[in-house]
């Protein structure tokens, strides 16, 4: 299904440019949704979505540049982002019982 | 081209094969508890109650269609469908049979001979938790969401245990496409099963493909007693009718997983010398057969099982999940680990 | 064709994750970004990167989104918040967004890449390649990410354990 | 506190062993308790076609019955409307007229004689405390219906019917209670 002949046309066909722009969108979207919302639950997300764009963004160079250990770098993110949307939720759901709420502008205790 | 043809064909039989298989499974686990229960079950549907699924289709698309007004509609649709979706998705990488030659070639007698074939099943069983969390939430209903919530917890508990156990069988085999998986126990005249190898972790495996597919004892999502049918509570008509459709293709599917890893998929005593006597394509039916009496079996031990033991309290189930399962099967890993690095 | 099958998986992705971000009910936010995810995994595909597809799928769909969901369904989360952020905030937070897109391509676009290479190697993304380089030369990294992981188990725990009242 | 019957246990929290504590053995002896009920022969009768064989005392729907020469054997006492635990019965007693003597064995009669048969419990006591052998309780199931007043039955779906359908035997009932009397 996925012989050799199909992924040398796709890297002929699809220059390595249109994989960095794609993820430079991505990542981009995410920031500005870590920006917009007030939701910390979307908040999250925007951030699983720019870990996610440099994940492919790694995989597109070591495919591209013949080298397997970006995708071992991907492993290490995704390690990371496991481990960060659990601790992360776990920390949203203590703030919920504390103040009733995912508003990140309610969160202003520290505020000077 | 034939290859493509023949590969849409056995997609088709597939397909078939896994409908008529969960629509007589219905008609069976009615039987075979019946006969548990010194009773006959339904024998009134055509000769030994053998229409009876017919029936039960036909009952289930014949009934009104409920939406519920509070509900949110598109993912209350969306639910069962997802579930129908991911239970059918998963068989496309079980071996079901030996490689035959068509015009020239050799097949596989498997829908996508992926190198990374188990870890296909796991992605797409951990992707059928979603069709349950869907439709349990869009039902807006607490009992659905508690059937919900309580079947998330339980499935990600569990694909745990599950992986790991897995991952000796891995190691066992070093492959982890399924055909390999299944060619790699056909030693000693067909009996190297996994399970003479791998008995703690076939315990294990067989426990967790028992909560991933919702069957009791850990059928907490959709206790009846308690939860007044879990997250399918809402759902009537064929949207029901796909969930509980998804659920029978599931432990048809989970059958067929530990049939195998465990016992040798379609490898059978003495298949060396009955290879030799009989032509390509009897033998390749021959063990298709076998095969599928190894998963008949499963399927039944699935009902045996539901008719003997009552279902687990919710702790209890978190208990053996996170605290007896898990680490039996990292030190199965590790037993596993250990004596293949003492052979090298 | 698998050129068009890029931009198509690519359109999709970028539709859901905008979807994702303006969308108010945090259950479809995370819907849509789990169909970000699959068209993202879709790629991973046509890059040959099989199993680091599958890993993805089963890291967040199967785990990270579940979580997700079933944060949202325990807390009831799912009504949206009702005071919003004023307009100005909002599309300051949209200008960021866009002129740090704009910045980047405009500073990546004469960029050269490099010439493809000519010999595609297939094996980079099959499991035992991937194994190799993570057991060899990144062994220490991964042990230690396993000690990462144990950290986050152990901190969550800590998290939600009940308070001992001592009043 | 001392136990009213000798059949009451211990609660006993005692800790348990290792094999039962990893509740295979059980899980075993389970699962052959259930394969053996698989093979063992089934209780389940197909009724339609099959049906199960009444004891000569069952007591199913009632009959009203008549004398050898056809005529009614109930005066309308309300003995059995009395004995009814369930008062199920209601009698509305009528006098003979001239003419009527080949209908009603007596000067009295029960014009309308009712049985609620949601309420019945088949007792057979309107059968024992009848002095004229007039009401019996036959072998014969009372039927279901979908609508609460069909269960109101009627002298006239109780009567006994001498001409077409042929008198209701009941001489077993009249011995067995004879029996069951000593």
């Amino acid at each position: 299904m996925n012989d050799i002949s199909q992924l040398q046309d796709q890297l002929r066909l699809v220059p390595l440019e249109h994989y960095v722009f794609l993820c430079i969108l991505l990542f981009c979207i995410g920031l500005t949704g870590v920006l917009l919302r007030r939701n910390m639950i979307n908040v999250f997300l925007s951030i699983e979505l720019m870990l996610n764009s440099i994940n492919l963004l790694a995989v597109a160079f070591s495919v591209y540049y013949n080298d397997p250990n970006a995708q071992a770098f991907v492993f290490f993110i995704m390690v990371v982002a496991a481990a960060e949307v659990a601790v992360g939720l776990a920390m949203l759901v203590m703030i919920y019982r504390n103040v009733q709420t995912v508003d990140i502008n309610a969160l202003n205790n520290l505020k000077w | 081209m034939e290859i493509i043809i023949f590969k849409i064909f056995l997609v088709l039989a597939l397909f078939l094969l896994s409908i008529t298989i969960a629509a007589y499974s219905t008609f069976s686990e009615r039987k075979v508890a019946a006969f548990m229960q010194d009773r006959i079950g339904p024998n009134r549907a055509g000769p030994f109650g053998l229409l009876q699924p017919l029936a039960d289709g036909v009952k289930m698309i014949m009934k009104e269609e409920i939406l519920p007004a509070s509900s949110n509609k598109l993912l209350f649709i969306l639910g069962p469908a997802i579930s129908m979706v991911t239970a059918l998705m998963a068989s496309a990488v079980i071996p079901w049979g030996p490689d035959i030659t068509i015009a020239g070639t050799k097949v596989h007698l498997q829908v996508a001979d992926i190198n990374i074939g188990i870890l296909y099943i796991m992605g797409v069983v951990s992707i059928g938790v979603y069709g349950i969390m869907i439709g349990g939430w869009a039902s807006n209903n607490k009992f659905a969401l508690l059937g919900a919530v309580r079947a998330s917890t339980q499935m990600i508990s569990y694909e745990l245990a599950m992986g790991m156990s897995i991952i000796a069988v891995i190691m066992t085999t070093g492959s982890l496409s399924l055909g390999n998986m299944v060619t790699g126990q056909s030693g000693w005249h067909g009996m190297a099963w996994n399970v003479v190898l791998q008995p703690l972790g076939f315990l294990i495996f067989l426990i967790c493909a028992f909560a991933e597919t919702n069957r009791t004892p850990f059928d907490l999502p959709e206790s009846e007693t308690e939860l007044i049918g879990g997250y399918h509570t809402e759902y009537s008509s064929m949207k029901l009718g796909f969930y509980l459709f998804a659920e029978y293709i599931n432990m048809f599917l989970s059958s067929a997983v530990i049939s195998c890893l465990y016992f040798g998929g379609y490898n059978f005593p003495f298949m060396d010398i009955v290879q030799q006597n009989t032509g390509e394509i009897l033998f390749a039916f021959i063990c298709f057969l076998v095969l599928m009496t190894k998963i008949l079996f499963f399927i039944f031990f699935f009902f045996w099982v539901r008719w003997t033991i009552p279902r687990f309290r919710f702790d209890q189930l978190m208990n053996l999940g996170w605290k007896i399962l898990l680490p039996l099967s990292i030190i199965n890993m590790l037993i596993t680990g250990t004596i293949i690095l003492l052979n090298q | 064709m698998t050129a068009i099958l890029f931009y198509i998986l690519s359109a999709i992705c970028i539709i859901s994750s905008i979807l994702m971000i303006f969308h108010k009910n945090a259950m479809y936010s995370v819907l849509f970004l789990l169909i970000c995810f699959f068209s993202v995994a879709g790629l991973y595909v046509m890059l040959n990167a099989q199993f680091l597809a599958i890993v993805h799928i089963i890291v967040y769909a199967g785990a990270i989104m579940v979580l997700f969901l079933y944060v949202i369904m325990f807390l009831n989360m799912s009504t949206p918040i009702t005071i919003r952020k004023s307009k100005l905030v909002m599309g300051i937070a949209v200008f960021t967004g866009s002129s740090l897109c704009f910045v980047l391509v405009t500073a990546l676009w004469a960029t050269n890449f490099g010439q493809n290479p000519a010999i595609v190697n297939q094996d980079i993304g099959l499991a035992s390649t991937l194994g190799k380089v993570l057991f060899n030369e990144f062994l220490i990294p991964f042990e230690v990410s396993s000690v990462l992981f144990l950290s986050s188990m152990v901190g969550i725990v800590i998290f939600n354990k009940k308070e001992q009242k001592d009043e | 506190m001392q136990s009213l019957t000798n059949r009451s246990k211990l609660v006993s929290n005692k800790k348990m062993t290792l094999s039962e504590r990893l509740y295979i053995p059980a899980i075993l002896a389970g699962l052959r308790i259930t394969i053996y009920h698989f093979f063992k022969k089934k209780a389940t009768i197909q009724y339609p076609e099959q049906q199960k064989i009444h004891s000569k005392i069952y007591r199913g729907k009632h009959v009203l019955k008549k004398d050898e020469q056809g005529r009614e054997n109930c005066t309308a006492c309300g003995l059995c409307a009395v004995a009814c635990p369930a008062e199920a019965i209601t009698i509305v007693a009528a006098e003979r007229k001239k003419g009527e003597e080949s209908l009603y064995r007596e000067e009295k009669y029960a014009a309308e004689y009712n049985i609620n048969m949601l309420r019945c419990i088949f007792c057979g006591l309107c059968e024992e405390s009848c002095p004229k052998d007039a009401i019996y309780l036959t072998e014969i199931v009372a039927e279901s219906n979908y609508d609460r007043n069909q269960f109101i039955f009627t002298k006239d779906m109780m009567v006994e019917d001498t001409e077409t359908k042929g008198r209701i035997d009941v001489s077993d009932r009249r011995n067995g209670i004879r029996q069951g009397a000593v």
